[in-house]
């Protein structure tokens, strides 16, 4: 019942694009016809993910289906509930957003396919998640690759738009092929296309071949440094509610893929853990610090999803040391940590590309420095990234932090127990995660204050006006869940306790609520709540408006200074863009002296991505001159044409005879 | 039956050197008609004996290959009046002591093989090996388009030397068929090469380069 | 009815070159399709079809293909009036009898039980299909026609070479020297070791070279590059799939004769290097229907490399030959189309075909995917099932590296492709020289139907062929 | 917990830190020869800020008015967290102390964007440096709370900052030592003191904390000034507690203890201040990484 409803849900969202195409390709009524079926459908699947959520039970679908591949056959429980949960919401969030983001009277020749294929991640993303059998996983997985693919390449006749799209293209191929290798390899061990698998040997040649490939395929969706080097761009360049969903949800795909991949094996070496525990420390840093580097307002969010990623792989690395040296604590810590940064990173990363898109629908610009002092223009839309904002920094009282305990007090847990070496390592986390959160809490900063604070940089955001309710809606909705997973934290241990023990196969109960004081957080955060709204009334009280004089700015004694004065995002950057100069290569254009009296010049810093540019783009380009250069042995000559099916046959026969 | 057919074979071996070594169109595809002759007796005489069929595929044999398609051959030549040089592009002794190379190879390898018991010639086999490796070499250093449709012309005939050891094998009609898809072939050659020679003005296939990479 | 498989096309070949109707001539094509499917459909329903004393035969692998290139062909004869009504030059006499013939070829080739007979059929084809790629009478048409012709011919005379070589191993062995493929499979035990391996690389290379496998692909490029679309479909889906299951023939005698694994390594290492070099050329091709024919180079390289991995691969292979040709199908007609929109091939001329020729446009691009092996097509079925077999026995670096070349290949088959899909078109053509119809854009979207459609539900009747034939050739 | 004891907390925690930097300043004037202003001056300058009008820029928005709340509230917050005079804080549970360390998070983070809000270019420089150096700051905090967590085997601050301490010190009196250091930097940047930052420089462009707070006046003024006194008494009171675990028998003797300990923190301070030259600011990244470091070696020979 449950598993035909969330299938049921697959459908709708999957033919919905569709049915709006007939309704109305390029018009306002396809818009409606979409948004209503995925309304429908969504709502089928979030009640399917609640219900597979609060239930202990997995249920099971098996068809028989011709193909080479074996039968038809999905399952649910409350893993796969948990990210059908989060497809389901952020997905129908994008639909409503997309109503006043993506008109179809003002993108008439985009907006049908757009459609279609935003249904069809949606769908892809259900099904994947539900897929208990290896040829359906590679259909669903590759559905949502390819639509994703199409969807980022909405705006093709842009050059930017399209090299993205190729390079997001031949990395998910190359993660495509990698986890079709893997589950070749998975096939090989197990002997069948089934994913229900357990108790695989870890240690075999062929578990450590499954955990390679997984961790490649996988890293490279879930966009873990350095595999990263496809997802700035294509998030950048995707219409909004598309990076929302691809970088709230599709990247999460990977981090689903790993943890199923987990739960295949029954003991797992360290190494597995310390692998991804320090791929994921490695992300973190990394990430934030490459998005402090950035102008460009997407790409820095895109930036903050590899972070997040890397804070995802670390709870996951945690979960497997603990599996690795049997400590329960470190697996329900670090695996509940990880599903819950999973949901919380969705919401907020969403929340965020949501406003982000509202800032880049009122000033026609994705540039930071060119905006300013948005929050008087776009009052709500402020007010929801300041939201998404602190949460991401992992700030109480919102979920960002809570997630982030589980993490930390798992890591804490680590050294604390009697781990030698690896207990040093997971300790050494404690410090990284922090300084993860010091420089998200800088880069947001700098994101709010020079796009939403100060005046405008420039005319860009002159004209600006406040988003529809289409789009605010869902930011409103993304926000409250924000603030109620922060408030009552409890709500949700049960549900992570459930899929818990779905990854782990062991009914022991694993009492999270018993390793992490969320009852006194959840009380906490209300309180900080109330207390700093009880601060301002009183403030307000002791220096009532009556009393408050409107003075311009100090200006420090420089008279007339200008809004292009303003200290701009690149001049925030810049000592720590100089702090991890050896890891983000910024370019750094200054202006030379020639003259005696200066002229006007300009100084300019950029960060590149430094693993695409450095690192792939030239090997690609050296693949490319090896294979103009071997065209040499395919002249035009029919005599040599002729000398070779000759030499084909003299050699072949030399060596086989 | 041996006694005949041996010194035939070496004729058709013969025959292959001084194709290679010609330097004129002409004496190339008069090569080519003499070794057709040739074929249509050790086809007559492969067969064992006098039936209708053997005499039908002899007379065949030698009417297209002896007759027919050098004729056309010379014909096309005329047609598009070309030089009668043969053009080659490795010179004309180094492409006889190739072929020579070929020849001994050839044999070499016809030893390699364990030979049936059968009351057929034992030169068959590096005759036939050896004659097609002559139509490669044609194939691959001659410039005309017409030196290399005789090159096709002798490699076929090497294939045609192999295939008289299975005249069992290959019946009649399948044996018709091949002769045909011959004629047919070269027929198709040969109007191709009369439109290289009115797109072109020359029938220098190694101007034939303009697809590449 | 094995013998009127081949008549009929036959007989409409000649109507179509005598018929003095030159309007109609084409629907003569289109009708020869549509009488083809319908006796093929009755001949596959049929449980023992033979004919000439056994000289004809359907087996498994023979239905499959039959059946394969006859669904290809009715598709082509829809499209062919279509595309004759486009273009006001050329020849269309012979260009519609040598499509029928080639189908009678064809059918004759996947009936054919004899090897000589099979030779004859394979050559025909070779020589009727020479027209088609001289249709559009250019320098450089002729250019590929010289080409293919010449290289072709001489591949084919190898493989003939290596028939009586197989002739002459049975003789070896002392028996009636046949070449009925039941024979040689019965003689196979005895034959002689040498000759057979001599006639088996003589016969792999000479059909190879038929197949396009490198490096004996080189006429590939250049026919397919200026052939007509359809003739493309027609090699690359037809022709190219008579002489694999040429060779599949003459495997089937090896594997009797307990020799499959000395065939299969030479087959693995030229389906590898064919991978490769297509890979080699697809990058930076400038040119998207020389790209298609090397795409055609690599699919014939995956298909021998299936037959060479073995096993489970060998039921790929034989799927992969379906899935692949119906894709080209729809690669090579679609591309047709907008070759024919912008009077241009080449990348530097032609963008956005999307928008301007938006059914052909999305079509390639729906092709691309298919043919790069994306679930749920049915490529990736194939794939993903010679990738399990090659990874289940161990191979572990041929799969690795067939999965560097798909990588490979797919970088640059997508970087010339998307540059031609995506994009605002240019400038010019101010006007499309040829624009999309129904008859041009039918045929391609029947054809992804079907891939589409072998990707997510092999029909159960297909399914137990498939099975059939792959276990006739697996030797066990 | 009795609810006097949370009331001691409270008084102590809302009423003594303005005293702590009375002393400072005593004692900085001292150093220079002054007398310098009363011990309570501070008290007073809040009674009078409070009582003033407030000039607001018109660049600014609410954010500006929220920065000092937050931060105000959150200092609070964090500091009913730490236990004074060893017994256990009001707050106190597993975990606590990265609740402790993302309070002064959250405060900092409305406070930078409060000097944003300006658009003052002087104010969006110190909100970069101090942006800056706290990425470096708080892993140094955290390492010197983990090594404190692994002496105590605790992860409450409360347990970690009263339990067994002469037989820490005994133990493991290398690590511990690594941590005091490693705090006290952080102490002396988290509070903008020499030689992070000159509370008292008279140039805008060489300031972090103080240029932030620039446009800021009256009532909301006096919040600034008193959080950054709560704040300076929080963290000092971590310090203290990790150098100086002695306790005698008595609750009244504990209490004298720790308030002494408290006095010589802020006359260490002091003397910091008035000995040294403020740090070039690149230089300021080199002694936190040097902070981070000195706990790591901490965390390592715990390990060992």
């Amino acid at each position: 019942m449950n598993i035909l409803l969330a299938l049921a849900a697959v459908v709708l969202t999957g033919v919905s694009g569709f049915v709006a195409a007939a309704a109305g390709f390029r018009t306002r009524r396809g818009d409606w016809v979409f948004a209503c079926m995925m309304v429908l459908g969504s709502a089928c699947g979030l009640v399917a993910a609640f219900r597979s959520m609060t239930s202990i039970g997995t249920s099971v679908l098996s068809q028989p289906w011709s193909i080479p591949g074996g039968p038809f056959q999905v399952r649910l429980d409350a893993l796969a509930g948990m990210f059908l949960a989060q497809i389901f919401l952020i997905g129908v969030a994008g639909t409503v957003y997309a109503l006043g983001y993506w008109p179809a009277h003002k993108h008439p020749q985009t907006v049908g396919k757009l459609r279609i294929f935003y249904g069809l991640m949606v769908s892809g993303m259900a099904l994947l998640v539900m897929a208990e059998n290896s040829v359906l996983f590679l259909f669903s997985w590759e559905i949502m690759a390819i639509a994703a693919f199409f969807a980022v390449t909405t705006d093709d006749h842009l050059p930017a738009v399209r090299e993205s799209g190729f390079v997001y293209l031949v990395a998910t191929r190359t993660g495509t092929l990698l986890i079709i290798a893997m589950f070749a390899v998975l096939r090989a061990a197990t002997g069948s296309f089934s994913l229900a698998i357990t108790g695989l040997s870890a240690t075999s040649s062929l578990g450590t071949g499954v955990f390679i490939l997984g961790l490649l395929g996988f890293g490279m969706k879930a966009g873990l440094m350095p595999l990263h080097v496809w997802l700035p761009g294509a998030h950048a360049n995707a219409p909004t509610h598309v990076s929302a969903l691809m970088s709230g949800v599709l990247i999460k795909m990977g981090i689903y893929g790993l943890i199923r991949l987990g739960s295949f094996f029954d003991k797992i070496p360290i190494w597995w853990g310390l692998v991804l525990f320090g791929l994921g420390s490695v992300s973190a840093v990394l990430g934030v610090a490459f998005a402090i580097g950035q102008h460009d307002l997407k790409r820095l969010l895109a930036y903050h999803s590899v972070e997040n990623i890397g804070i995802i792989v670390m709870g996951l690395g945690l979960a497997l040391l603990g599996r690795a040296t049997g400590h329960a604590s470190l697996i329900a810590l670090g695996l509940a940590g990880a599903l819950l940064h999973t949901w919380n990173h969705g919401l907020f990363k969403a929340l965020l590309f949501f406003s982000a898109g509202s800032v880049i629908r009122a000033t026609q610009t994705r540039e930071i420095d060119a905006l300013g002092g948005l929050l008087r223009k776009l009052p709500w839309t402020s007010i929801a990234f300041l939201i998404g904002a602190v949460a991401i920094c992992g700030l109480p009282p919102l979920n960002g932090f809570i997630s982030e305990l589980f993490v930390y007090i798992g890591m804490l847990r680590a050294g604390s127990q009697d781990l030698g070496p690896v207990g040093v390592v997971a300790t050494l986390g404690v410090p990284v995660l922090a300084s993860v959160g010091a420089l998200a809490v800088a880069c947001f900063v700098k994101v709010f204050g020079v796009v939403f604070l100060g005046e405008s940089r420039s005319t860009h955001g002159h004209m600006a006006k406040e988003s529809p309710w289409s789009m605010l809606a869902p930011m409103a909705l993304l926000a409250a869940c924000c603030a109620a997973i922060g408030a009552m934290p409890l709500l949700v241990v049960p549900i992570l306790e459930r899929a818990t023990m779905n990854w782990k196969a062991e009914p022991q109960q694993l009492g999270l609520h018993t390793l992490l004081p969320l009852a006194t957080i959840s009380w906490l955060n209300v309180t900080l709540i109330l207390a700093v709204v009880l601060v301002a009334i009183l403030l307000s009280i002791a220096a009532p408006s009556a009393r408050t004089a409107r003075v311009p700015t100090w200006d420090c004694g420089y008279s007339s200074p200008s809004p292009r004065m303003q200290y701009t995002a690149s001049s925030f950057a810049e000592g720590l863009v100089g702090m991890f100069g050896s890891a983000l290569r910024p370019r750094i254009h200054t202006p030379t002296l020639t003259q005696p009296l200066p002229t006007s010049s300009r100084f300019e810093s950029h960060v590149p991505e430094v693993v695409l540019d450095l690192f792939i783009m030239p090997v690609f380009r050296w693949l490319g001159r090896v294979a103009t250069w071997a065209r040499f042995i395919q002249p035009g000559s029919p005599h040599l044409y002729v000398t070779y099916i000759l030499a084909t046959l003299v050699v072949m026969l030399f060596i086989w005879h | 039956m041996a006694a005949i057919v041996d010194p035939l074979l070496i004729v058709v071996l013969l025959l292959n050197f001084f194709t290679l070594g010609a330097s004129r169109m002409r004496s190339i595809i008069n090569g080519s008609a003499a070794q057709g002759v040739v074929l249509g007796a050790v086809a007559l005489l492969a067969h064992g004996e006098f039936g209708l069929q053997a005499v039908l595929i002899a007379v065949v044999t030698v009417i297209l290959k002896g007759i027919g398609i050098p004729w056309m051959l010379m014909r096309a030549m005329r047609d598009v009046g070309i030089r009668r040089e043969v053009e080659p592009l490795i010179g004309l002794i180094p492409s006889l002591l190739v072929g020579a190379l070929g020849t001994g190879l050839a044999i070499l390898f016809a030893h390699a093989l364990p030979l049936a018991k059968q009351p057929i010639g034992s030169l068959f086999v590096p005759t036939s090996l050896s004659t097609v490796f002559t139509g490669f070499i044609l194939l691959t250093s001659r410039r005309k388009a017409i030196s290399q449709v005789v090159g096709y012309l002798i490699l076929e005939n090497g294939v045609f030397i192999m295939g008289l050891t299975l005249v069992s094998a290959m019946p009649f009609l399948v044996e018709m068929g091949v002769l045909l898809d011959l004629l047919v072939g070269i027929f198709v050659m040969g109007i191709i090469v009369n439109h290289i020679q009115r797109e072109f003005s020359s029938l220098d296939t190694t101007r034939l380069s303009q697809l590449k990479g | 009815m094995a013998l009127l498989l081949i008549v009929v096309p036959l007989c409409l070949a000649v109507i179509a070159f005598l018929a003095p109707w030159d309007r109609a001539r084409p629907w003569i094509v289109t009708f020869g399709g549509a009488v083809q499917l319908g006796l093929v459909t009755v001949a596959l329903a049929t449980p023992d079809i033979h004919g000439l004393n056994g000289w004809l035969v359907l087996d498994p692998v023979g239905r499959v293909v039959l059946g394969f290139t006859t669904v290809l062909f009715a598709a082509c004869s829809v499209y062919v009036p279509g595309y004759l009504s486009q273009r006001p030059a050329g020849n269309k006499r012979i260009f519609c009898a040598c499509v029928l013939g080639i189908l009678s070829a064809l059918t004759l080739i996947t009936e054919a039980y004899h090897l000589g007979l099979m030779w004859v059929a394979m050559e025909a084809s070779t020589l009727a299909t020479a027209p088609l790629l001289y249709f559009n009478r250019t320098p450089r048409s002729l250019e590929a026609t010289w080409k293919y012709l010449l290289i072709g011919s001489v591949g084919i005379a190898l493989a003939l070479l290596g028939c009586f070589f197989l002739g002459y191993a049975s003789l070896y062995a002392g028996k009636e020297p046949s070449l009925l493929l039941n024979d040689l499979v019965r003689n196979a035990p005895y034959m002689s070791r040498s000759w057979l391996h001599a006639a088996f690389i003589l016969l792999l290379v000479g059909f190879g070279t038929k197949m396009g496998l490198a490096p004996m692909h080189t006429w590939k490029p250049d026919a397919y590059g200026e052939a007509p679309g359809v003739a493309g479909t027609l090699l690359a889906g037809g022709l190219t799939s008579g002489a694999f299951l040429a060779i599949l023939r003459v495997y089937r005698v090896c594997i009797a004769a307990g020799e499959g694994s000395f065939a299969r390594k030479p087959m693995i290492v030229l389906g590898l290097v064919s991978m490769l070099v297509a890979g080699i050329f697809m990058a930076r091709q400038k040119d998207f229907k020389r790209m298609l024919a090397y795409s055609s180079v690599e699919h014939m390289g995956i298909l021998v490399l299936g037959i060479g991995i073995g096993g489970a691969a060998v039921y790929g292979a034989v799927l992969h030959l379906l899935n692949n040709g119906f894709t080209k199908g729809v690669l090579f007609l679609s591309a047709g189309n907008i070759h024919r929109a912008f009077g241009s091939k080449s990348t530097d001329d032609v963008r956005g075909a999307l928008k301007r020729t938006p059914y052909s446009g999305a079509l390639l691009l729906a092709g691309f995917f298919a043919i790069t092996g994306t679930p749920p097509f049915g490529v990736f079925l194939s794939e993903f099932t010679i990738l399990n077999a090659a990874i289940g026995s161990g191979q572990f670096l041929i799969s690795g590296l067939f999965l560097l070349m798909l990588a490979f290949v797919f970088v640059g088959m997508g970087a010339t492709l998307l540059s031609v899909i995506q994009g605002e078109p240019g400038p010019s053509p101010a006007k499309l020289l040829a624009p999309e119809t129904v008859l041009t854009i039918a045929p391609a979207a029947c054809l992804l139907a079907i891939v589409l459609l072998l990707g997510v539900y092999i029909p159960p009747p297909l399914a137990s062929l498939l099975h059939a034939a792959a276990l006739s050739l697996e030797g066990r | 917990m009795p609810i006097y004891q949370i009331v001691v907390h409270a008084l102590c925690l809302l009423a003594l830190p303005p005293f702590f930097f009375g002393i400072i300043v005593k004692l900085k004037a001292a150093f220079a020869g002054r007398v310098g202003a009363p011990l309570f001056q501070l008290y007073f300058d809040l009674i009078k800020l409070m009582r003033k009008g407030v000039a607001l820029s018109t660049t600014t928005t609410w954010l500006f008015r929220a920065g000092p709340v937050v931060a105000l509230v959150t200092t609070v917050m964090a500091g009913f967290m730490v236990p004074l005079g060893y017994q256990r804080a009001p707050l106190a549970f597993v975990g606590d102390m990265v609740l402790f360390a993302y309070l002064f998070g959250l405060g900092r983070f409305f406070t930078l964007l409060a000097a944003l809000d300006t658009g003052s270019s002087f104010e969006g420089m110190g909100s970069a440096r101090e942006a800056t150096f706290a990425c470096l700051a708080e892993p140094a905090l955290f390492l010197g709370l983990v090594v404190l967590a692994k002496c105590t085997a605790s992860l409450s601050l409360s347990t970690m900052l009263t339990s067994a301490p002469s037989e820490t010190w005994r133990g493991l009196s290398a690590p511990l030592l690594l941590a005091v250091v490693s705090l006290f930097v952080v102490v002396l940047a988290e509070n903008s003191r020499i030689p992070v930052d000159d509370p008292n420089t008279h140039l805008e462009l060489t300031m972090i904390h103080e240029v932030m707070v620039l446009d800021h006046s009256g009532p909301p003024f006096a919040m600034i000034l008193y959080g950054a006194s709560v704040k300076l008494f929080v963290l000092g009171v971590i310090v203290v507690r990790t150098a100086l675990p002695f306790r005698t028998g008595s609750i009244w003797g504990n209490w004298s203890l720790f308030m002494l300990a408290m006095i010589a923190y802020a006359v260490v301070i002091g003397v910091v201040e008035s000995t040294m030259a403020r740090l070039r600011l690149r230089r300021v990244t080199n002694l936190l990484i040097a902070a981070c470091l000195l706990s790591g070696f901490g965390i390592i020979l715990l390990a060992r």
